[in-house]
């Protein structure tokens, strides 16, 4: 397993690899395609008993190229806990460019809307059909994604109003 | 003595009297509740911290009295000292003594409860005038609040009014040296019309657990949030008055005034007072508060019907010991 | 109705039991609690023995702290009491204003040379107060109560395998005279 | 594994209160799910209704937290939370600071139960490493995870009192009564540490401070203390009829709720959801402990409250099982801190949660940072108080401002952990 401390259960495995041909990531959780995400989301809450919302993470990944176009990609990665005695988690991860979104999983676990505003706000992917994509940490004007590995730590920033 | 020349030496000795009672009151009300609290209180000033209310006073009257720019000027002036004058204005009545009283009204209790529920209106003033909403919800539950605990404060105070026959403060206080505090007889009556009039009064002077127009978790500071300075202190010194008259009113109304033995009757009075004034602070430390929904409830559901039942179990008393007289 | 009354009262009984009891607060300037050897309040920088200065500007401290409140400058001199010439601290200031008293700085000390003191510091009208220079480091040495714990104590405590935790007796003058 | 079924007093009989106004509109059952995207403009198109900003600077926020409510008279018919105002940007940071530096700065995270975060931080740093942790830090760390529970539930059930009181009124003597035992505690952890709060104790492979002599009887004596006074807490507070009025029934957060968005730990147990990573997915010394989990079922502030206070008791037992049985053996199995680059880790990732007493605290650390290997690439915090805030505004509408200030209470946010 690639996440240490994360070990998923076989039949989760399984249904990642199988069913929505996810690859194997030597660093991180499985990568699925971004169109089958919705479609994993409800097939493990419905199916699997992943009821518990665990976590959306997003990192980016600046682009080894020094193609100016190429800003890189950001992966999201996602997890989802069973309930009671012996829970555990299912952990998957996206890929997309920067510029690009993935599907927001409001419509299935609540929950993710105050985290997809956080991920939206920090690293800056945005999340299509999320319903209320607003700044959550940041003010509203604040310029830029400070999660981003192009953004200096010691950037200047205006003193909030 | 003309009576106007009297009455004037005897306001400003009763005003005098509860304004320093007010002051030391609040240095016990902070001991008390630090000790309460495991804490220790102030010690800075004086001994055993004994100057912190001058202290206290110099710094409010240290700070400036700031007025909101969209506030209404002339009512936000106002309120604070409306409140004070009301407070003290329901004190004429109160007996300190035989004699010691600025007005022996022959309608004493009705005067009470007809100031005490003016006090609900410098308190809405200050809610509206200060044109903030924390205030201005403040300032509606007091209202809510002070309309509300109108009708048992009065029914409660007309247990003793009927069976000592009089709305005189004086009358009430003698009849119960001839025949027993009404605390304790007749039994049953007496006794409950106290335990609810002390909620009741607790209402109306906004202490805890009926302290819901400043409730400062939920709105800050209430009706008062807007004021500084001596405003502020106005404010707050009216609510210890008040606290102060409403468990003189009580122990004149329940616990025989200043009926006592050995000493004078204005010890006595005074010390009733007190004993009531420490527990209402008792109280304040001891319970968190209603919500205001709640409080509407209680009253309207067990104080008003219970005061009634218990108005007409006195007035068949009286009946009942006319009776037996005869 | 009778619940309020009578849940008043049990709430009055635990208000009143706790009047009886002794306050447990004090009134901090005037009076303070005894602070236990190990608490971390303000720092010290110390002479061995022989009243030589420990620190020898290594700068491991300045490294390795998160908040990087530390600055060293480091110089090479004659040691006014051996005379062999060695390293030393030129200038040393911690910043209090932002320090987060994690004791890293005390951990990696390799000379034992900083440790912490056991009284805080006193509330200053002057940021400039709060950051403490190499002169009042040293003085921090002779006017407060050190800590137990120096960066060799610290080590003996941690590294496998683990020793017997120390006696609160042999604390007395926690730190000094332990030149390496 | 044992499963108790809350057996506090008053939860038993659990009816729709007797005295609860006709008129007041408090949910028994479910949550009545207000909608959070309810769009203000249709819906109140002649503006009648006030907007009150609860906070950032308000006395019951516990911290700078904002909530916008669309008031009809004192009923909410809207809660938009705004947090964000104590943001300092600590996943930044990690990507700056080194592995080592990393652990004391987690303490002010959940400036309420430093130690938690300390012990996901370094937990999740060793399964990123492959350090192993010895025996005895295992212990010691359970220990202290369990005395920080209880100090850390004291705290929260003041000021939940406090914001049911008041600072001025009874509450604020309840908050006294729990600051003077959580004393207790956080003197037990200076005479570790040597600090009350930020305490620094945990480092990568084990703990930096080990027991002093007479350090058990201390804890012993302390717990004794915090369990005898629960019972004075308890016929102060839990059991008066005006707290009950005030909490029961009040801010229903049902399961399918909590688990919808994550809401994990005292919330989800007291909407009855029998999940505790203590006992579920044990870490540190917990599989060799019986951890017994209380739940309950309404769901409201009274049963969050039940829980918490079970949670405590719970700890004691803990507490008193363990700390006299500390086994002998190294404390750490790395080398002591020497270096701030001490620890490197070129590529992986790893996570560890830890059930805090917010609910699962879990860090997400990806390695190959900066500082060649020795920061995290990216680091992210699961912080159980941001998944319990955003249950606000699906529970508020419908409450009173009285309630909303006891719900916001009753969900225990810390900040510092929520915005981070």
């Amino acid at each position: 397993m690639s996440v240490a401390g994360l070990t998923m259960a076989a039949d989760v495995m399984e249904l990642l690899t199988r069913r929505f041909s996810a690859n194997s990531e030597p660093d991180g959780p499985p990568l699925v395609a971004p169109e089958h995400h919705l479609k994993l989301v409800r097939t493990l809450r419905d199916e699997f008993g992943y009821r518990i919302f665990g976590f959306v993470i997003a990192s980016h990944h600046p682009a080894t190229t020094t193609d100016a176009e190429n800003l890189g990609h950001i992966r999201v990665v996602y997890g989802l806990r069973t309930v009671g005695v012996d829970t555990r988690l299912a952990s998957w991860q996206l890929e997309v460019g920067v510029g690009n979104s993935v599907p927001s999983m409001v419509q299935l676990f609540a929950g993710a809307d105050w985290q997809e505003r956080e991920q939206y706000d920090l690293v800056g992917i945005r999340f299509e059909g999320h319903p209320d994509l607003r700044r959550l940490m940041l003010p509203e004007d604040w310029k830029g994604y400070p999660l981003r590995k192009d953004y200096a730590i010691d950037t200047e920033v205006a003193p909030w109003r | 003595m003309s009576p106007y020349l009297r009455a004037l030496i005897y306001s400003l000795v009763i005003i005098t009297l509860l304004l320093t009672i007010t002051a030391w009151s609040i240095w016990f009300e902070r001991k008390f509740s630090a000790r309460m609290q495991s804490r220790v209180g102030p010690t800075f000033y004086g001994p055993f911290g004994l100057l912190q209310p001058v202290v206290d006073g110099l710094k409010l009257l240290q700070k400036e009295f700031l007025i909101p720019e969209s506030a209404d000027r002339a009512l936000f002036v106002l309120a604070p000292p409306l409140t004070v004058i009301l407070a003290l204005g329901t004190a004429a009545v109160v007996p300190f003594g035989p004699d010691v009283m600025a007005a022996d009204l022959d309608v004493g209790v009705l005067y009470i409860l007809a100031l005490g529920s003016l006090t609900t209106i410098p308190v809405w003033i200050a809610g509206w005038a200060s044109n903030n909403k924390y205030s201005l919800l403040g300032g509606m539950r007091a209202v809510a609040q002070g309309i509300s605990y109108e009708i048992p404060l009065a029914l409660a105070a007309l247990v003793p009014v009927i069976l000592a026959g009089s709305m005189s403060l004086a009358d009430i206080v003698n009849y119960q040296i001839q025949h027993g505090w009404f605390a304790f007889w007749p039994p049953g009556p007496g006794f409950f019309a106290f335990l609810f009039f002390l909620p009741a009064s607790l209402a109306e002077a906004n202490r805890i657990p009926f302290d819901i127009p400043e409730a400062e978790s939920e709105l800050i500071a209430g009706v008062t949030t807007e004021y500084t300075g001596m405003g502020f202190g106005l404010l707050y010194l009216a609510e210890y008055l008040h606290t102060l008259i409403v468990s003189a009113v009580a122990s004149a109304l329940f616990f025989g005034g200043w009926d006592g033995p050995f000493l004078p009757g204005l010890h006595w009075m005074v010390a009733k007072t007190l004993v009531l004034f420490a527990g209402i602070f008792a109280i304040r430390w001891s319970l968190v508060r209603f919500r205001s929904d709640q409080l509407m409830g209680i009253c309207w559901r067990y104080l008003v019907p219970i005061g009634l039942g218990l108005v007409m179990v006195s007035a068949i008393w009286v009946q009942l010991a006319k009776a037996g007289a005869q | 109705m009778m619940p309020y009354f009578v849940d008043t009262v049990r709430s009055l009984f635990v208000t009143m039991r706790n009047v009886l009891r002794k306050p447990t607060t004090v009134h901090f300037p005037m009076e303070r609690r005894v602070r236990t050897e190990r608490y971390r309040a303000s720092f010290a920088l110390l002479h061995d023995q022989a009243g030589e200065e420990l620190c020898i500007g290594c700068k491991a401290c300045e490294r390795i702290c998160p908040s990087e409140v530390i600055t060293v400058d480091a110089e090479k001199r004659e040691s006014s009491v051996t005379g062999k010439k060695r390293s030393y601290a030129k200038a040393f200031t911690l910043d209090q204003n932002a320090c987060i008293y994690c004791e890293l700085c005390v951990q990696v000390c390799p000379t034992d040379a900083i440790v912490m003191t056991r009284t805080a510091q006193e509330p200053a009208f002057h940021r400039q107060t709060l950051c403490l220079n190499m002169e009042r480091l040293y003085d921090n040495e002779r006017t407060q109560p050190l800590t137990w714990a120096n960066a060799s104590r610290l080590i003996e405590m941690q590294s496998p395998p683990a020793k017997e935790p120390a006696k609160a007796q042999d604390n007395e003058d926690a730190g000094k005279g332990q030149a390496p | 594994m044992e499963v108790e079924v809350a057996s506090s007093a008053g939860s038993a009989s659990r009816e729709i209160p007797a005295n609860q106004h006709p008129l007041s509109n408090c949910p028994t059952a479910k949550t009545r799910r207000g909608d959070p995207y309810l769009d203000i403009a249709a819906y109140d198109p002649e503006a009648d209704l006030m907007v009150l900003n609860l906070g950032p600077q308000h006395p019951s926020t516990h911290g700078v937290f904002r909530l916008k409510l669309y008031l009809d008279g004192e009923m909410i018919v809207k809660a938009v939370p705004f947090c964000g105002y104590l943001h300092r940007g600590v996943e930044k940071l990690c990507e700056k600071l080194t592995y080592v530096q990393l652990v004391p700065i987690f303490d002010k995270n959940d400036y309420v139960s430093p130690m938690m975060n300390e012990q996901s931080l370094v937990m999740a740093f060793e399964s990123l490493l492959g350090v192993e942790v010895p025996r005895r830090a295992r212990y010691l760390r359970t220990l202290l995870a369990e005395l920080q529970r209880i100090a850390s539930h004291l705290l929260w059930f003041g000021a939940f009192a406090m914001d049911l009181g008041g600072a001025l009124g009874g509450g604020s003597t309840l908050f006294m009564y729990c600051f003077r035992e959580r004393e207790l505690i956080l003197d037990v952890f200076e005479e570790l540490t040597g600090c009350r709060f930020h305490y620094n104790t945990h480092m990568i492979g084990g703990n930096r401070h080990d027991i002093p002599t007479g350090w058990a009887a201390k804890v012993h004596s302390a717990i004794d203390i915090i369990e005898r006074r629960l019972i004075e807490y308890e016929s102060y507070l839990t059991t008066n009829r005006i707290y009950l009025d005030r909490t029961r029934g009040v801010g229903v957060v049902d399961a399918d709720l909590a688990m919808e968005l994550g809401i994990t730990g005292p919330i989800l147990r007291a909407a009855g959801i029998d999940h505790d990573l203590r006992r579920d997915a044990p870490y540190h010394a917990y599989d060799e402990l019986e951890v017994r989990v209380t739940t309950a079922t309404a769901g409201d502030c009274e049963a969050r409250t039940q829980i918490r206070l079970a949670e405590i008791r719970e700890s004691i037992r803990l507490v008193r099982l363990m700390i006299d049985g500390i086994p002998e053996g190294p404390l750490g199995s790395r080398k002591p801190i020497k270096s701030n680059l001490a620890e490197k880790s070129d590529r992986g990732q790893a996570y560890a949660a830890v059930e805090s007493p917010r609910g699962e605290l879990g860090i997400y650390v990806m390695g190959g940072g900066a500082n060649r290997g020795a920061s995290p690439y990216r680091l992210k915090i699961r912080s159980p108080s941001l998944h319990a805030l955003s249950c606000l505004p699906y529970v508020l509408p419908g409450h009173v401002v009285s309630d909303a200030v006891a719900i916001l209470g009753s969900v225990d946010p810390i900040m510092g952990e929520v915005d981070r």
